[in-house]
């Protein structure tokens, strides 16, 4: 089944150049099959792949297809090799699978939007970037994919170019994930200065040699891969792009920015766990950076009105866990919550997607309501999502997943209990703000009518992604309800295991506030936007909780700080220095010359007299030299 | 007849004239009066080359004078010529009024 | 024979001063002739008796002559002399005067260190002149020709009186003097 | 004999443009297309056949070699010799001459034969330089390669051409100038060591020079190339000159005249004075990065947009200035991949920046918007050349910052950081193009035609060429091996042994490591 691996990304890639190039002689049923169609039959492949790699697994324990050598430089030789292991075998599923559904819904959701053909050749050309970065078996291709994703999703977010504002979004996304890229590009030469080559499998090999725990270059490296996936995951100093990329179209929403690209940092980190186990101060960054994200992004989704924005902030939140995760060395568990969150995460967004175009564009949660028995397909697959991403415990998948990251924050090896008590506040704000959602867009007095209702196109996705929001989180049940680890097995032939406290047993305690802090905050939520919205107006009222919700609004105030830190003094630089100071300089020495020249002119009086006197002069200067010598 | 004049006083008598000559050019405003001038000039410098000839007992410095005469003679009928055009076109010989070359 | 010499010396210097000093046109032109005869005194002295002639003949008496001539054409009389006065003001010449000053000391100064030994002069006769004319000069001669020919002709074409030709809407002017 | 052949066919196209342009316009056209192309394949079939016996000689990197005596007197000789770098630059200019021709087709008006004569001038110059091997010789074309672009820009320039041609000619002259006095007092000191007084550059290479004079002498020879090169403190010429130029004249200006500096400090200046050389280094590199961060911030800050991409070729010569001064291979691959690349990309840059000036009669981006929708094919291949210049991996200026930064690393570490940190910058200087001219809403009231047959073919064949350079680049580097294996020998710095050991490692297992990587 090895060679079969190339043609996964290459699907995409020739149904990218087909429309691309072809875009516009094609009929509009074209576009949709060959954009949809490409996707689908990859994930199709991938199954088959999988299955294969299930059934047999190879000796290596991965697949490797080696197709040129992009350049031999000297010491320096990357290949471009597709490299499939268990951890990448996850990651293509999720992406190709999730991603053709998201195909098949943006089929309905673009069909009257006149550029429906570049939609999906950026659409395709993001996911061969996506797999190639998750295929990439040296660091300098992955780069490749990496830096492909941020172009593909600076194109989806500028889709709709007519408006600036998508266009300023655009550029703010890709400006400040390249800030994060290039922190990365220098700890690849850092690696490459090291080991002297970039093929992952041989970095890994190396690194515990040369480099003993909690060596310095070690952190360094660490730390400038950690740079690089906050950049790409919109995690805390960088993620103020995220809610302005929702500018994009919907299924850009889900297919980017909730399931594949913002979990790129999560598949770099632990590509790259070596590194980050030899050194402890990196890998406790990234889990105090993971659990100041999630609770940073939850409190400022409580205060959003925009429903797209919400799901931006619960995404960035909800990768907020996964770093933690991975800080406290759970890794299984973080790639668990990435599966099952890029499902009901996807599932959000396409369903508030359809929820918009029903309500002619209408972003504005206060501004809907009552669709319960308007649109009922919407509801319930929404409701499933909800209750998933709100880790519903027992019933839903999000349950299991964030349940095991709360279980590993408190008794990992590295983990602690400042970490989980945050963790659990964060899980009790999350429930908060999906049943605020919940409520504010499906009960209440209908505020706008409906326009259009979705079509087939649209909800199948949305029921296929619910079935599994829902029972995707069985693969994986905690030990204390039957030791059903099928998830686990496979990736610890890749990622190691997770190494608990001595002394740690009853997990069951801490299902047990898991759920209760779920519980809380759906009542909490209910109680506020169901039961007395009266107690919301009460608390209009005090200056402190207004300016509590307009600090959270404008997520905790980083935009302004950006602005005024970096944005500000740059772009005054630049109007300053508009014409070349150095210029300056040149016609500094113009102006000297002319301004000399001038002035010697005027000697020339024209008149005889001052010239005999000049000769008179020179005469006696000449003579009087003569004396002196 | 052998005379015992020696030629520094010859040459200090030719730079005095000749001085003499330049500063009348300088200090003088009417053209005639620097016309004037640039021929006692000349004339200064014939002096110095017959005082040269005839101490070195050679012919040459007369030659020299010859040459001069005729240039004094040539440059005197143009420079009046040119005295005459400009009293002609301008009514007046202040050298002053001429001043149109300026830089 | 000396005391000759520095009579015709004194005679000349004096002369020349006055030449550049007087006012009216025609004494200057006049004490300029008494300098140039002192002159021939000198070169006469400096055994240079063709020179001397010949500064006579020729320089006393064609040149200042020519310059009779154009002062008589351009009649200078008394307005010139008064129109002289007040342009000689001392503000005028006092400058110049002393930068002359200035250069003759130089002078002085370079010609009285020289201090060579003092040969006495001998006399150059005018066959010795004539023979090293026509011999090696030759072709300075005939350029001295040819300059005088320029001379002439120059003369002739600037002093014609050209109908001035001003641009057409300036004032017209009349081809009169 | 092909080396005479190519810069005869050149001048004689020139002048046969000249000669029959009085006649009918389109003639010269098509004599100029015919002479580059007829060119251009001439090279093809040598590079080709070069290329299939390119490892078999890696010492000797000199591929073809003519020489015949000019002034025997003072050692002059005719001697033109090309190896790897000079070959794939010779290549890089009849490729850009075809595409300058073509895209100035029916956009020069007025005396066309003197612009094809010029056009074909400025290209013979070019050659002449990437293959004199006699120094007078390199300086006679140095100054061939000046006078025709000074006409160009002067003649068929925009509005204050006359201004913009004074100065490249000044800033370009003078520096010029310096490196004749460093090429004489180097033609004196070899004649008084050796007592041959030749301007061979073969010769000259190994003149023992007192360091002290082998400075002053170095620094003759970098100011023109510095100048030539845009660095910071000598870039002013370019945007002016850019700015101003017609578009075929600032695709050769962006595309070739730069590459003629950094050429000829790779050819003239690091072999003939090595230590010089590295004495300049730390200097040399730091004014590169300050070109880079400097020429991103002004790039930034303009309006015009020929302007605006000037800028960016400033930004991207300090990444060569920053390779070249690195010393290692990595760093030189890196350099010569940049000089490629980039003359691509700027290249159809400008070609798009006077398609839009002739469309829209306008240069200053405030005025134009929208043109997406009118134009998506130019949008399309716009955004990816915007992509190209700030560095998008799969295009060719990836390959060359990168490994530029991967070789600078190893020099000097603070430097390559902040080089990196210029990245940045690309992107937002390269993303508002885009987002100026073409994104946003259009308030344009007439139509603008899209690309029209001719234009697409110039696009095709550049956005091919920087993909292909971008995804398979092995054929320019195994080229260029030989040339940068031999600058290699000049500079034998611990490059050898590819990795710099880890200081903190505990000596056993860097021991131990070190035997592992031998078996």
């Amino acid at each position: 089944m090895n060679n079969l691996l190339w043609l996964v990304p290459t699907l995409p890639l020739v149904s990218f150049l087909i429309l691309a190039l072809a875009g516009k002689h094609v009929s509009r049923v074209w576009v949709a099959i060959i954009g949809a169609g490409s996707v689908s039959l990859s994930a199709i492949i991938t199954l088959i792949i999988g299955i294969s790699f299930l059934s047999l697994p190879p000796a290596t324990g991965n697949y490797s297809q080696t197709l040129w050598t992009w350049m031999q430089v000297g010491g320096f030789n990357p290949k471009i090799t597709l490299f499939l292991d268990a951890l990448s075998l996850i990651f293509v599923f999720v992406i190709t699978f999730i991603g053709a559904l998201i195909h098949i819904y943006s089929v309905g959701f673009m069909a009257d939007d006149k550029d429906y053909s570049r939609f999906f050749a950026c659409m395709n050309l993001f996911v061969f970037s996506m797999l190639l970065l998750v295929l990439a078996d040296n660091l300098l291709l992955l780069y490749l994919g990496w830096e492909g994703v941020g172009l593909c999703s600076y194109l989806l977010i500028g889709f709709w170019y007519e408006n600036p504002a998508n266009g300023y979004a655009a550029r703010k996304a890709f400006i400040i994930t390249r800030v994060g890229d290039t922190a990365m590009a220098i700890g690849l030469f850092v690696i490459f200065y090291q080991f002297g080559t970039l093929v992952i499998p041989d970095v890994l090999a190396k690194a515990p040699i040369l480099w003993h725990q909690g060596a310095y270059m070690a952190t360094i490296t660490a730390l400038l891969l950690l740079a690089g996936g906050v950049g790409k995951s919109a995690q805390l100093p960088l993620q103020t792009w995220l809610p302005d990329a929702m500018a994009g179209p919907s299924p850009v929403s889900a297919l980017i920015h909730a399931a594949t690209m913002v979990t790129a940092g999560v598949y770099l980190i632990a590509r790259m766990h070596v590194i980050f186990q030899l050194s402890p101060i990196a890998q406790m960054i990234v889990a105090v950076i993971g659990t100041a994200t999630l609770f940073i992004a939850g409190l400022s989704a409580l205060t959003q009105y925009d429903i797209k924005r919400v799901l931006a902030y619960s995404t960035i939140s909800q990768i907020g866990y996964m770093f933690l995760a991975l800080g406290v060395g759970a890794w299984t568990a973080a790639i668990f919550h990435f599966v099952i969150h890029a499902f009901f995460k996807a599932l959000l967004f396409l369903a508030a997607g359809a929820v918009i175009e029903a309500l002619h564009h209408e972003h504005n949660m206060f501004k809907m309501g009552g669709l319960k028995n308007k649109l009922p397909v919407i509801f319930w697959t929404f409701l499933v999502g909800s209750a998933s991403l709100a880790a519903l415990p027992l019933i839903s998948a999000g349950f299991y997943s964030k349940d095991q990251i709360l279980w590993y924050a408190w008794a990992s090896q590295s983990g602690n209990p400042l970490l989980w008590f945050i963790a659990l506040l964060g899980a009790f704000i999350t429930a908060l703000y999906t049943t605020r959602m919940m409520i504010l867009v499906f009960w209440g007095e209908a505020k706008t009518a409906i326009g259009h209702h979705p079509g087939k196109l649209m909800t199948v996705p949305l029921i296929i992604l619910a079935f599994f929001s829902l029972f995707a989180g069985f693969i994986e049940l905690p030990h204390n309800f039957g030791h059903f680890t099928l998830f686990s097995n496979l990736l610890h032939q890749v990622l190691p295991e997770t190494v608990l406290k001595a002394g740690i047993n009853t997990e069951l305690q801490f299902q047990v506030l898991a759920s209760l802090s779920t519980f809380g905050g759906i009542y909490l939520a209910y109680i506020f936007y169901y039961k007395q919205p009266q107690r919301i107006e009460k608390l209009k009222q005090s200056g402190f909780a207004m300016n509590l919700y307009f600090f959270w609004f404008s997520g905790w105030g980083f935009d302004k700080l950006y602005n005024v830190l970096i944005v500000k003094p740059i772009v005054f630089i630049a109007n300053i220095n508009k014409n070349d100071v150095v210029d300056k300089l040149y016609q500094g020495i113009t102006f000297v010359t002319i301004r000399l020249y001038q002035s010697l002119s005027f000697t020339q009086s024209g008149s005889l007299r001052w010239y005999v006197m000049g000769l008179v002069i020179g005469a006696i200067i000449i003579l009087s030299i003569q004396i002196m010598l | 007849m052998k005379s015992s004049i020696s030629i520094e006083m010859v040459m200090l008598l030719a730079g005095l004239l000749f001085v003499l000559g330049i500063a009348g050019v300088i200090i003088r405003k009417n053209i005639i009066f620097m016309l004037l001038s640039v021929e006692v000039m000349l004339n200064a410098s014939g002096l110095a080359f017959v005082a040269a000839g005839s101490r070195w007992a050679q012919p040459d410095g007369q030659v020299m004078f010859i040459f001069i005469l005729a240039m004094a003679a040539a440059e005197v009928s143009i420079g009046l010529a040119l005295i005459l055009q400009i009293y002609h076109q301008h009514k007046s010989l202040d050298i002053d009024k001429l001043k149109e070359m300026k830089g | 024979m000396d005391s000759v010499f520095y009579i015709a010396a004194f005679v000349t210097v004096i002369s020349t001063i006055m030449v550049i000093t007087r006012h009216n046109p025609v004494h200057a032109l006049l004490y300029l002739v008494i300098s140039l005869l002192s002159l021939s005194m000198i070169f006469f002295l400096l055994g240079a008796p063709f020179a001397a002639l010949l500064e006579i003949i020729i320089y006393a008496g064609a040149i200042m002559v020519l310059f009779i001539f154009v002062i008589m054409l351009l009649n200078l009389g008394k307005e010139t002399a008064k129109q002289e006065k007040e342009w000689l003001k001392p503000k005028v010449w006092i400058g110049p005067a002393i930068l002359s000053a200035i250069l003759f000391a130089e002078l002085f100064y370079l010609i009285a260190i020289a201090h060579a030994a003092s040969y006495n002069l001998q006399t150059v006769n005018p066959k010795a002149v004539a023979l090293s004319l026509f011999r090696p000069y030759l072709i300075g001669v005939e350029l001295a020709a040819m300059l005088l020919m320029a001379g002439v002709v120059g003369a002739a074409h600037i002093g014609q009186h050209k109908k001035m030709v001003l641009h057409r809407f300036l004032k017209e002017e009349d081809d009169t003097l | 004999m092909i080396l005479v052949y190519l810069i005869g066919i050149l001048m004689g196209g020139g002048l046969l443009a000249l000669m029959l342009g009085q006649w009918n316009k389109n003639l010269s056209r098509w004599i100029a297309l015919c002479a580059l192309s007829t060119g251009f394949i001439a090279l093809l079939f040598f590079w080709i056949d070069q290329y299939r016996t390119i490892n078999i000689h890696l010492s000797n990197p000199w591929m073809i070699d003519y020489r015949h005596d000019w002034i025997p007197l003072f050692g002059i000789s005719f001697h033109l010799g090309i190896d790897g770098l000079s070959l794939l630059l010779l290549v890089l200019t009849f490729f850009l001459g075809i595409l300058a021709v073509l895209c100035s087709w029916n956009d020069v008006k007025e005396r066309v034969g003197f612009y094809y004569f010029n056009l074909l001038w400025i290209l013979a110059g070019i050659s002449g330089v990437f293959m004199a091997m006699d120094l007078f010789l390199f300086y006679f074309f140095w100054e061939m390669m000046l006078i025709p672009m000074y006409f160009l820009i002067g003649i068929w320039g925009s509005e204050n051409r006359v201004y913009a041609a004074y100065k490249f000619f000044i800033f370009t002259q003078a520096s010029g100038l310096l490196m004749l006095l460093a090429i004489i007092g180097l033609y004196f000191i070899h004649g008084r060591n050796t007592g041959i007084y030749t301007f061979n550059y073969f010769e000259l290479l190994g003149t023992a020079i007192s360091p002290g004079i082998a400075f002053w002498l170095m620094l003759g020879f970098m100011i023109a190339f510095v100048v030539k090169l845009p660095i910071v403190p000598f870039h002013t010429w370019l945007p002016d000159a850019h700015s101003e130029a017609p578009t075929a004249g600032s695709l050769i200006l962006a595309g070739l005249l730069l590459k003629t500096g950094a050429y000829g400090i790779l050819r003239f200046v690091l072999p003939l004075f090595p230590q010089a050389a590295r004495e300049l280094a730390p200097w040399a590199m730091l004014f590169g990065v300050i070109g880079i961060i400097y020429g991103a911030i002004l790039a930034y800050s303009q309006t015009d947009l020929k302007r605006l991409v000037a800028y960016t070729s400033v930004s991207h010569m300090g990444f060569v200035i920053l390779g070249i001064f690195a010393f290692n291979e990595l760093a030189l691959q890196g350099v010569v991949m940049q000089l490629v690349t980039h003359a691509i990309s700027t290249g159809a840059l400008f070609i798009m920046a006077g398609m839009l000036k002739e469309r829209l009669h306008t240069r200053d981006i405030n005025h134009m918007g929208g043109l997406w929708t009118e134009m998506p094919q130019m949008g399309a291949i716009a955004m990816l050349f915007a992509m190209a210049s700030l560095g998008l991996p799969g295009l060719g200026n990836f390959i060359a910052e990168f490994l530029i930064l991967v070789g600078a690393f190893k020099a000097n570490v603070l430097l390559t950081i902040i080089a990196t940190i210029g990245l940045i910058f690309s992107a937002i200087y390269s993303l508002r193009i885009v987002q100026k001219v073409f994104l946003g809403p259009s308030e344009r009231q007439d139509p603008v035609h899209d690309f029209s047959f001719r234009e697409i073919m110039v696009m095709a064949a550049l956005t091919l060429s920087i993909v292909w350079l971008g995804l398979y680049p092995q054929p320019v580097i195994n080229t260029v091996k030989p040339m940068i294996n031999k600058l290699e020998y000049i500079f034998p710095i611990e490059n050898k042994n590819t990795q710099k050991e880890n200081h903190q490692a505990t000596p056993l297992n860097a021991h131990q490591y070190r035997v592992k990587k031998q078996e």
